[in-house]
C-alpha cells in the first residue's frame, strides 16, 4: 500500500479555526445589536411605565414639560432632514462618482478622491456652524428672511448632504471601477456614447455597491446628531415647512444626555426609548432596500 | 465625397444623443465642482477663523515695571524675580521656586515668565483672515480709536506652542497637545479592532457564508447597525466596555491600580466604542471590495489546489485591498470627527495630561473644539478653528497612508 | 474619388498604430472586400487585435492609444478631425473574445443597442429576427425576459452576435468570437458567420488555422517585423495563402513551424 | 483609616499653620483681589512651623490656607457646561501653583455630572448650575454619600435684543412673562411697542438657564412659555446669539457672559428698572441671577486631602478669576457659608 495517493477528506485544523474566527467576526455584530436593544429597552421600560405606546407613536407634540410625548414631532423632523440631505447627496454624490470613474482622467481621480474623502473626517460640529453660519444666511438671501427661520431643517439638510457627500461618492466610484471594462468595449462596440455607456450600462452594473453606498449615507443622515442639534433649532416642531425650526429625534437626544435634567425624570428616560424607535426605524428601513438591493444584484462573469 | 446614407429605419439622432452626452458631463463636472466648492467654502470658513488680525494689549504696561528708570529688559535678574513675587499669586511663585529656584535661573528664563505672568499681553480684539486682507485700514483705524494701548501684529493661532501646549482656560496659553495624543491613541486602539474584525466579517460574509437565514440576518443587521447614531454607540459602550468590562478597560487586570481613581473611562473604552462604531462601514465597503473580485481569479487559484483560505488570503484579499481601504479610510475619519459617543464614554473636557497607555483618562480633538466653539470669548472660536485645521492635517496624513497603499496594491493587480 | 475605391468595405493605408511613444503596428495597406469574410491569422503580439480595433476606432478607448495613416470608410477617413468615433463604431460593430452580455434580460441585451441608435420600427420584431439571424431564437424565445448572464458561454456569443446585427451595421469585426467555445459551439459560430457574410462585411480575428481556412474567403498573414512592431506579412485570397504562400515566414507558420 | 486619619491631622496641621502665618488674607482677598502684595513670605514661615502648628491657633470661620504642592492624587470631577469654565480656571491655577496630581473636568451637563456624582460614585466633585435635587441626593445617600453644597459665584442672566432694536431698554418680570408666552405682537405688551411679532430666542428645555427662567418668570410653570408661538430653542448660546441679532424683533435670554462678548451687537435689557452689574448680583437686587455650585462629600473629602485643598482652593481663590471667566462673584455672606460648611465637612 506504500505509495499510494490518499484522497480522503483530511481535517484542515488551520482552516477549520480560520472559519470559526470569521464567522466569529461576522456574528459579533450580532451581539452589538443585541447589547444596543438591551441597554435601550431597560430604560425605555422605564419610560413606557409612564407612557402610553399609544400616545408616544400618535401624537405629534413633543413637549416632556408639559407631559406630551408625541413622537412624531420629532420624528417628522428626521425625516424632513434627512430626505433633504438625501436630495442634495445622491443625486451630487453619484454624479460625482461617475465623473470619476467614466469621465476623468486617471491623475484627476487620483488626487479629486482624497479630497473628497477629508469632507468626511471633519467633525460634525464644524458642519453644524458652517450650516448655520453661511448655509442659513444664503437660504436667507435667497428665499426672503421672513421666510426662512434662523434654525430650519433646510439648511441642517442641505449641509448634512454635503457631509455625506463623499461616502456616497466614494463608495460609488469603487463600485463603477469595478464593472468589468469588457461591458464598456460592448456599448461602445454598439455605438453607443460615452453618456450611454456610463449611465445605461456600467451604472446599472454596478447597483448593487451603489445601493449599499446609498443605504449607508441614508443610515448616516438619520443618525446624524451635532448639525441638527446647532442648525436645527432645539424645539420640537411638527411641521412640513423645512424652513420652519423642528428638533430631531438625535437632536433631542443629544441636548438632553447634555443638559442639566435630573438622569432619573421621564425626559431622561425618553432619550432611550428615542433611541429604540430611531434603531427600529432604520432597521425597518434597511429591511426594505435590502429586498430591493437583492432584486437588483447580479452576478458577473 | 460620398454621402453615406442614414441607415435604414434608424433615426438620425447623433446629435441629439451628443448634445444630451455633452449636457450630462458637463452636468457630473459640476456636480464634482460643487463638491470641492463646498468642501473649499468650509474649509475657507474654518481658515478665516484660524489667522487674522489680533490686537494684544498688556494687562500691565511693561513701563511701568521699570525700576529706577531702568527698562524690564534690561533689568537684573534679581529685580525680574522681584517683579514677579509682587504681582502673581504666592503660591504660583512657590510652586515656580519649588520646581526650579529662581536664583538658579537664566535671566531669559525670568524675564519670558515675567511677560508671560505679569505683563500678560492679551488679545483685545481679533479680526478674520478675510478682513486681515481686505479691510487693514479699518482694522488699524479702529484699534487706534478703541485700543490705543494695543499693539496690532497678524497671528497665525496656529504655531508651535499651540500644537505642543495643554489645554488651558487662558486661550492664549491653550494648545491641542492633549487632545492630539488621545485622539491618535483613540483612533489607534479603533484601527486595531475595527479593521481585522470587519474585513473577517466581510470575508466569512462574502467567502463562506451560504445563504441561509442566519447568515441574511447578520448581513440586515450589519447594514441596519451603519445607521445607528452615533450617541447610541456612547450608550452602548458605556454599559458594556466602562461599566461591564471594567476590569479590563481600566488596566485592573494587568496589575494592581488604585481603585480610587481607576475605572474604565479610558482609552480603550473609547477606541472599542469608536471601534463597534465604525465596524459596519468597513465591513459593508470590504464586502463590496471583495464581491469585485472575479470569480475567475478564485477559480485559477483552486483549481492549482490551494485551500479556501490559500485563496482568499493570496488573491482576493490583495485584489480587495484598495476597496478596503476606501472603506477604512472613510471609516477612520469618522471617528476622528466623533464627538457624542466620546461624551458619553468620558472623554474629559479639561485634562492636562499626556495619555500614556490605552488605560489613560483622554480627551480628544473633537471634544476640544466642541468645547472652544461654545465659549463666549472669541478667540476659543480662532484656537477651535485652529484645532480643526490640526485635525484636517491628522486626516490628510491618514488618508495620504492610505491612498499611497492603495495606489501601491493597485500598481499590482 | 473613384468607383473603384467604395467597391472595398473598408481600407487602410499606411496605418501606424502606437501605444505611447511604442510603435506596434507598421505601415499596414489592405483592402477589405465587401460581404466577404477576411480573416486575421498570425502569431500572438503582432498586433492583429490592434489593427482590427483601429477598424471602429475601439483604439481610442485606450488612453495611451494614437493612430496614423488613414482607414477608408466610404471614402471618408474614419481617423479624420470630423468625424465622430459613435457614428463610426454604429457601422462597423464589434464581438468580443470573451462573451460580454449586459447584466440586463435577453431581450434587452438585443434591443439596447438599436434603441439608444433611435431605431423606429417594430422592437419585437427586429430582436426577433436578431436572434434569428444569430441562429438564437429557438432556444432562447421562450426566456427572452431571463438575464443574458444565465445562458451557456457558446449562447452568450450568438447574444452579442445578435445584438450587434440588430443595429444592422456595415461590417462586423470579430476579435476570436470562437476561443473561449467548445468545438461545437465554434462550429456553431462558424456557420453563423457564413450565413451572416450574406449580408454583412466580416473581418475576423483568429488563432486557429483551420477555422481561419474553414471559414474566411481572405486571409491576411500578420507578424512581428525586426523593429518588434507588427507588420502585414501577407494578404491573398485564402486558398493562395494556405496553398501557395508567397512568403516563407507564412509558409512556416502555417505549417506550424513556428507560432 | 488609621493611616488616614493621621495624614489628615498633619495635613489640616499644615494648612492650619499656613492661614496663621498668612494673617488670614483669605478673608479679605474675596473682597479685594489684590492682596498678592502681603503674601510674601508663607513659604519660609510654612518649612519650620508645621510641628509648632496646632488646630486651635486657626482662626474661626477660616479655611486652611492650601499648598498645592504637598498634595498628589487625583481629582475626578465632572458636571454642568456653565461651571465648567470656572472651574476650568480654578483647575489650572491649582496645577499651576504646584499640585503635583491630575485634575479632570468633564462637561457633561447637571444631571449628567449628578448621575455620576450619586448614581455610579466615579467623580469627587460634581458641579452644577442648579441645587441638587431631592432624588438625586436619595441615590446619594444610597451609595453612602452626602452632598454638600459649595456656592462658588453667580450667573446673571441677560435678556437681550439686538442693536437694531430701538425700544425696549427696560423690562418688567411681568412684562417679561407676557413676552414669553401670550403676547403675538410687541403692542400687545405695551402699546407704546410696535405691533410686530415677537421672536423669541431661548435655551433648551433641558438647561438650567430655562428652569431658573422659568421659576423666576413663571413661577415654575413650564406650559406658557412652551406653548408660545415664534419661539426658538437652541442649546448653545452662540447659537441664539446669531438668532437674536438676525432681527429688531427678536429677543432672548442667557447667560451674561455671552452677552458681554457680543456687547456690540447686543442690547442688554435692565428687569424691573435695575441693569444687571457686580452691585447689583452681589447685592441680590437684579433678580435673574443664577447660583453656580460645586458639591462634594465629607468622607471624599476626608479620605482625599487633594479633593479637600481643590474645594478650598476653588472657595479661597475663585473671587479672583470669576470676573474674568464672565460671571459675577458670590455675595461674601454666601461664600463665607460655603466655606464653613467645608469646615464642618472636615469634621471642624
Amino acid at each position: 500500500m506504500q505509495n499510494s495517493i490518499d484522497l480522503r477528506k483530511k481535517r484542515r485544523w488551520g482552516e477549520t479555526l480560520i472559519q470559526a474566527s470569521l464567522f466569529i467576526a461576522g456574528a459579533f455584530s450580532i451581539l452589538t445589536t443585541v447589547g444596543i436593544v438591551y441597554e435601550l429597552g431597560k430604560e425605555a421600560m422605564n419610560f413606557f411605565a409612564q407612557v402610553s405606546l399609544w400616545e408616544y407613536f400618535t401624537g405629534a407634540d413633543w413637549n416632556p414639560q408639559i407631559d406630551q410625548f408625541g413622537i412624531w414631532a420629532l420624528l417628522n423632523a428626521t425625516l424632513m432632514t434627512t430626505f433633504i440631505a438625501m436630495l442634495v447627496a445622491l443625486p451630487i454624490g453619484l454624479s460625482i462618482s461617475l465623473y470619476l470613474s467614466e469621465y476623468a482622467s486617471h491623475r484627476a481621480r487620483r488626487t479629486l478622491k482624497p479630497i473628497l474623502e477629508v469632507l468626511a473626517g471633519i467633525p460634525t460640529v464644524v458642519y453644524g456652524y458652517f450650516a448655520l453660519t453661511f448655509m442659513t444666511p444664503l437660504l436667507r438671501g435667497i428665499f426672503g428672511r421672513d421666510v426662512v427661520d434662523i434654525y430650519n431643517t433646510a439648511s441642517a439638510g442641505i449641509v448634512i448632504g454635503i457631509l455625506i457627500i463623499p461616502m456616497v461618492s466614494s463608495m460609488s466610484e469603487d463600485a463603477l471601477s469595478a464593472v468589468p471594462r469588457a461591458l464598456r468595449a460592448a456599448a461602445y462596440g454598439l455605438g453607443a456614447t460615452k453618456l450611454e455607456t456610463a449611465v445605461k450600462v456600467v451604472l446599472p452594473a454596478a447597483i448593487s455597491g451603489i445601493m449599499a453606498a446609498f443605504i449607508v449615507a441614508i443610515s448616516r443622515a438619520i443618525g446624524e446628531t451635532m448639525i441638527v442639534a446647532v442648525a436645527a433649532g432645539a424645539g420640537s416642531n411638527f411641521t412640513f415647512n423645512p424652513f420652519e425650526a423642528a428638533e430631531t429625534m438625535t437632536g433631542h437626544i443629544v441636548r438632553i444626555s447634555g443638559g442639566d435634567l435630573s438622569y432619573d425624570s421621564i425626559d431622561y428616560n425618553s432619550i432611550f426609548a428615542i433611541g429604540l424607535t430611531l434603531f427600529f426605524m432604520t432597521l425597518s428601513l434597511n429591511v426594505i432596500s435590502q429586498r430591493i438591493v437583492r432584486k437588483y444584484r447580479e452576478v458577473y462573469e | 465625397m460620398t454621402q453615406i446614407k442614414e441607415k435604414e429605419g434608424f433615426a438620425d439622432n447623433l446629435p441629439q444623443r451628443h448634445r444630451s452626452g455633452g449636457f450630462w458631463s458637463r452636468l457630473f463636472q459640476i456636480s464634482t465642482g460643487v463638491g470641492i466648492v463646498a468642501l473649499i467654502a468650509l474649509l475657507l470658513n474654518i481658515t478665516n477663523s484660524a489667522f487674522g488680525y489680533v490686537a494684544t494689549e498688556n494687562k500691565i504696561d511693561p513701563e511701568t515695571l521699570a525700576i529706577n528708570g531702568i527698562p524690564l529688559e534690561q533689568l537684573h535678574p534679581i529685580d525680574l524675580t522681584y517683579i514677579l513675587e509682587q504681582n502673581v499669586s504666592a503660591g504660583f511663585f512657590r510652586a515656580q521656586n519649588n520646581e526650579k529656584p529662581f536664583e538658579e535661573r537664566t535671566r531669559e528664563e525670568i524675564y519670558d515668565l515675567v511677560i508671560e505672568r505679569v505683563v500678560e499681553p492679551e488679545a483685545a480684539a481679533t479680526w478674520s483672515l478675510f478682513d486681515s486682507l481686505v479691510h487693514k485700514d479699518k482694522i488699524n483705524a479702529e484699534v487706534a480709536e478703541k485700543y490705543p494701548n494695543a499693539e496690532l501684529s497678524f497671528q497665525s493661532w496656529i504655531n508651535g506652542s499651540f500644537l505642543l501646549s495643554p489645554q488651558s482656560a487662558d486661550p492664549e496659553r491653550a494648545g491641542v497637545r492633549t487632545a492630539v495624543l488621545g485622539s491618535l491613541w483613540v483612533v489607534t486602539i479603533t484601527l486595531l479592532f475595527a479593521f481585522p474584525m470587519g474585513v473577517g466579517a466581510a470575508i466569512y460574509l462574502e467567502e463562506y457564508a451560504g445563504d441561509k437565514w442566519f447568515n441574511r440576518l447578520i448581513q440586515t443587521n450589519i447594514n441596519n447597525l451603519a445607521g445607528v447614531p452615533s450617541i447610541i454607540y456612547g450608550i452602548l459602550g458605556l454599559a458594556i466596555f466602562v461599566r461591564g468590562m471594567e476590569p479590563i478597560t481600566s488596566g485592573a487586570f494587568l496589575g494592581p491600580v488604585d481603585p480610587t481613581t481607576a475605572n474604565g473611562r479610558t482609552i480603550l473604552s473609547a477606541g472599542l466604542t469608536l471601534g463597534l462604531l465604525i465596524l459596519p462601514l468597513v465591513i459593508i465597503n470590504a464586502q463590496e471590495a471583495i464581491r469585485a473580485v472575479p470569480g475567475s481569479l478564485r477559480q485559477a487559484s483552486f483549481g492549482l489546489g490551494a485551500t479556501k483560505w490559500q485563496t482568499i488570503w493570496h488573491h482576493v484579499l490583495p485584489n480587495a485591498i484598495p476597496g478596503i481601504l476606501t472603506g477604512t479610510i472613510l471609516a477612520v475619519s469618522r471617528a476622528l470627527g466623533e464627538t457624542a459617543p466620546l461624551v458619553v464614554v468620558g472623554a474629559s473636557t479639561f485634562i492636562t495630561f499626556d495619555p500614556t497607555s490605552p488605560f489613560s483618562k483622554f480627551t480628544t480633538l473633537p471634544i476640544q473644539i466642541y468645547q472652544w466653539t461654545s465659549r463666549p470669548q472669541d478667540e476659543f472660536r480662532n484656537i477651535a478653528a485652529a484645532a480643526i485645521i490640526v485635525l484636517l492635517i491628522i486626516l490628510l496624513s491618514l488618508n495620504v497612508v492610505a491612498v499611497y497603499l492603495r495606489n501601491r496594491y493597485s500598481q499590482k493587480i | 474619388m473613384t468607383e473603384n475605391k467604395i467597391t472595398y468595405a473598408i481600407e487602410a493605408a499606411d496605418l501606424n498604430l502606437y501605444y505611447g511613444e511604442t510603435l506596434a503596428v507598421r505601415d499596414i495597406d489592405m483592402q477589405i472586400e465587401k460581404q466577404k469574410i477576411t480573416a486575421m491569422i498570425g502569431p500572438s503580439g503582432c498586433g492583429k487585435s490592434t489593427v482590427l480595433r483601429a477598424f471602429n476606432r475601439m483604439n481610442d478607448l485606450i488612453p495611451s492609444a494614437h493612430a496614423t495613416g488613414s482607414v477608408l470608410y466610404h471614402g471618408k477617413d474614419i481617423y479624420d478631425e470630423d468625424v465622430d468615433p459613435v457614428e463610426v463604431r454604429r457601422r462597423i460593430g464589434m464581438v468580443f473574445q470573451k462573451p460580454n452580455p449586459f447584466p440586463k434580460s435577453i431581450f434587452d441585451n438585443v434591443a439596447w443597442g438599436a434603441q439608444i441608435n433611435g431605431y423606429q420600427g417594430n422592437m419585437d420584431e427586429l430582436v426577433e429576427e436578431s436572434l434569428r439571424d444569430a441562429a438564437l431564437w429557438d432556444e432562447v424565445k421562450d426566456k427572452l425576459d431571463k438575464s443574458g448572464l444565465s445562458l451557456s458561454g457558446g449562447q452568450q456569443q450568438r447574444l452579442c452576435i445578435a445584438r450587434t446585427i440588430a443595429v444592422k451595421p456595415d461590417i462586423i469585426l470579430m476579435d476570436e468570437p470562437a476561443s473561449a467555445l467548445d468545438p461545437i459551439a465554434t462550429l456553431k459560430i462558424e456557420d453563423l458567420m457564413h450565413e451572416l457574410a450574406k449580408e454583412f462585411t466580416i473581418i475576423v480575428v483568429t488563432h486557429n488555422m483551420q477555422q481561419a481556412a474553414r471559414v474566411s474567403d481572405f486571409t491576411a498573414f500578420f507578424n512581428l517585423g525586426e523593429d518588434h512592431a507588427g507588420v502585414l506579412e501577407e494578404y491573398d485570397v485564402t486558398s493562395n495563402i494556405f496553398t501557395n504562400p508567397k512568403k516563407k515566414t507564412t509558409e512556416d507558420y502555417i505549417t506550424g513551424r513556428f507560432g | 483609616m488609621k493611616t488616614n486619619k493621621l495624614i489628615l491631622t498633619l495635613f489640616v496641621l499644615i494648612v492650619a499653620s499656613l492661614a496663621l502665618a498668612a494673617c488670614g488674607g483669605s478673608a479679605e482677598s474675596i473682597a479685594a483681589p489684590q492682596t498678592e502684595d502681603e503674601v510674601a513670605e508663607p513659604q519660609t514661615v510654612a518649612e519650620e512651623s508645621a510641628e509648632e502648628a496646632s488646630a486651635e491657633e486657626m482662626h474661626e470661620g477660616m479655611l486652611p490656607m492650601v499648598d498645592p504642592t504637598a498634595l498628589s492624587g487625583d481629582v475626578v470631577s465632572a458636571g454642568s457646561s456653565t461651571v465648567f469654565p470656572l472651574a476650568e480656571v480654578m483647575a489650572e491655577r491649582f496645577l499651576d501653583e504646584g499640585f503635583a496630581g491630575q485634575v479632570t473636568i468633564d462637561s457633561i451637563g447637571s444631571g449628567g455630572g449628578f448621575e455620576r456624582f450619586c448614581e455610579t460614585g466615579e467623580t469627587d466633585v460634581s458641579n452644577a448650575s442648579r441645587p441638587i435635587k431631592d432624588s438625586e441626593v436619595e441615590s446619594c445617600g444610597a451609595l453612602g454619600r452626602t452632598p454638600i453644597e459649595f456656592r462658588v459665584g453667580t450667573d446673571a442672566l441677560a435678556v437681550v435684543v439686538s442693536k437694531e432694536n430701538d425700544f425696549l431698554s427696560d423690562v418688567t418680570l411681568e412684562e417679561l412673562a407676557a413676552i414669553f408666552s401670550t403676547a403675538e405682537k410687541w403692542s400687545d405688551v405695551n402699546a407704546e411697542w410696535p405691533a410686530e411679532d415677537i421672536l423669541r430666542y431661548i435655551p433648551g428645555t433641558d438647561s438650567g438657564t430655562f428652569d431658573y427662567f422659568v421659576e423666576e418668570v413663571f413661577d415654575k410653570d413650564e406650559a406658557p412659555i412652551l406653548g408660545a408661538s415664534n419661539t426658538q430653542l437652541s442649546e448653545d448660546d452662540n447659537v441664539l446669539v446669531q438668532g437674536i441679532t438676525g432681527s429688531p424683533y427678536a429677543i432672548g435670554f442667557f447667560g451674561y457672559a455671552y452677552y458681554a462678548e457680543n456687547a456690540e451687537r447686543l442690547n442688554i435689557a435692565a428687569i424691573d428698572g435695575i441693569e444687571a452689574s457686580a452691585e447689583t448680583v452681589d447685592a441680590a437686587t437684579y433678580p435673574l441671577a443664577r447660583p453656580l455650585y460645586i458639591y462634594s462629600d465629607a468622607s471624599i473629602m476626608q479620605e482625599k486631602p487633594q479633593v479637600a485643598a481643590y474645594i478650598n482652593f476653588c472657595l479661597t481663590y475663585v473671587n479672583e478669576e470669576i470676573v474674568e471667566v464672565g460671571y459675577f462673584p458670590a455675595n461674601p455672606a454666601v461664600l463665607e457659608a460655603a466655606q464653613q460648611a467645608w469646615l464642618e465637612a472636615m469634621g471642624q
